[in-house]
């Protein structure tokens, strides 16, 4: 199993982490804990399986891309 | 119906005429609504001379194919263009176009208004921009009002 | 604020960067909202190949004085501009432009949408087309959608 | 006294005139009946005196400029 994640803006530099590859997980709420090693989970962090919003508690699969970041800001 | 992600700085109006060229429909559109997001010098009290654009690449993309596709669903549109920066902007540029053309107004007013909503609420862009102070990523996008 | 009659054909495009440009409010505003109003060759199942725009002079100025004002009280605006096509229009012309220029989206849009409506309904211009069967004034604006 | 008095678009076509002057009136409504000899008012005439919205009751005075002409079709 191999899950690719992500992390973006604001949170990728508070978190330290760009790109990972990790395995063994079954929700996105699990992605989080082992990629950032259990940080504590910012209130307004979004999260995204293969390109389209999700929750914390969605599951994932192998192959899927996970992404976490912070409220988007474009526009 | 056409969107892309723009790393160099781009001139809106030019834009808005190539379009409108090649979409092949000049005398069927009564309406064109245009929204252009520009860079202020000014943020929350205090003077921006730089901004940086992220985003997530994989994903804006299709974000932004989805919200044309759901526009023209929920409104009589003949065609829409959304053009986005990223990268570094300065003060004066353009960061965002939405273009709307329809038959008659209310589709093309209105598709505009809920497209430059919907990007700025959902589209996975982020800016941080530079200040006296340093850096500091925005925190999140107001209401517009 | 500016607005003014045009009585030959003009580029939309063009007037909006010229105007923008004398406005001298670059980095100031965040948001630009247009919208133009075109001619189509078809209405009311009927093929269109001229129109002719008649407008009461002395009226029409004031009018849209005093709808750009409205606008400024009713919205923090940086400028707007209106231009109003008047003689032969031919299928493709630009009728009328309204463009809005505020330091954030919802004034620019809600502003430029409202002076278009307020406009339809209100300033005293009216439309003669010609069609295969002859010239028609008209009757009334419809509600545009 | 002196009341100018202009007609636009298909009223003035119908009506058969542009701009007339008329004397001895103190509404729109007798500005009417007197510049087009009492022909019928269609039911949605507009009205304007000295270049403002006005009603068919609505005094005028001398120098006024008074117009009518049917619902505006522009922008």
């Amino acid at each position: 199993m191999s899950i690719q994640v992500k992390f973006f803006a604001s949170l990728r530099e508070t978190v330290g982490i760009g790109d990972i590859n990790i395995n063994h997980v079954s929700s996105a709420g699990e992605v989080w804990d082992l990629a950032t090693d259990k940080a504590e989970r910012p209130l307004n962090v979004l999260v995204a399986i293969n390109l389209e919003y999700a929750q914390f508690d969605s599951l994932v699969n192998d192959g899927d891309e996970v992404a976490f970041f912070p409220p988007v800001t474009g526009g | 119906m056409s969107n892309y992600i723009e790393p160099l700085s781009f001139d809106p109006w030019q834009a808005i005429v190539k379009h409108q060229q090649q979409a092949d429909i000049a005398t069927k559109f009564g309406a064109t609504a245009t929204f252009i997001g520009s860079m202020r010098d000014f943020n929350e009290n205090v003077d921006v001379s730089l901004m940086y654009l992220e985003h997530y690449p994989a994903m804006t993309q299709g974000y932004l194919d989805k919200l044309e596709q759901q526009a023209k669903q929920r409104w009589n549109l003949l065609d829409t263009l959304i053009i986005h920066r990223v990268g570094e902007i300065n003060p004066a540029d353009p960061i965002v176009l939405i273009a709307c053309w329809s038959a008659h107004r209310r589709a093309a007013l209105d598709a505009c208004s809920w497209l430059i909503e919907e990007l700025k609420h959902q589209a996975p862009f982020w800016k941080k921009e530079t200040t006296k102070n340093g850096e500091r990523w925005v925190a999140k996008n107001t209401d517009g009002l």
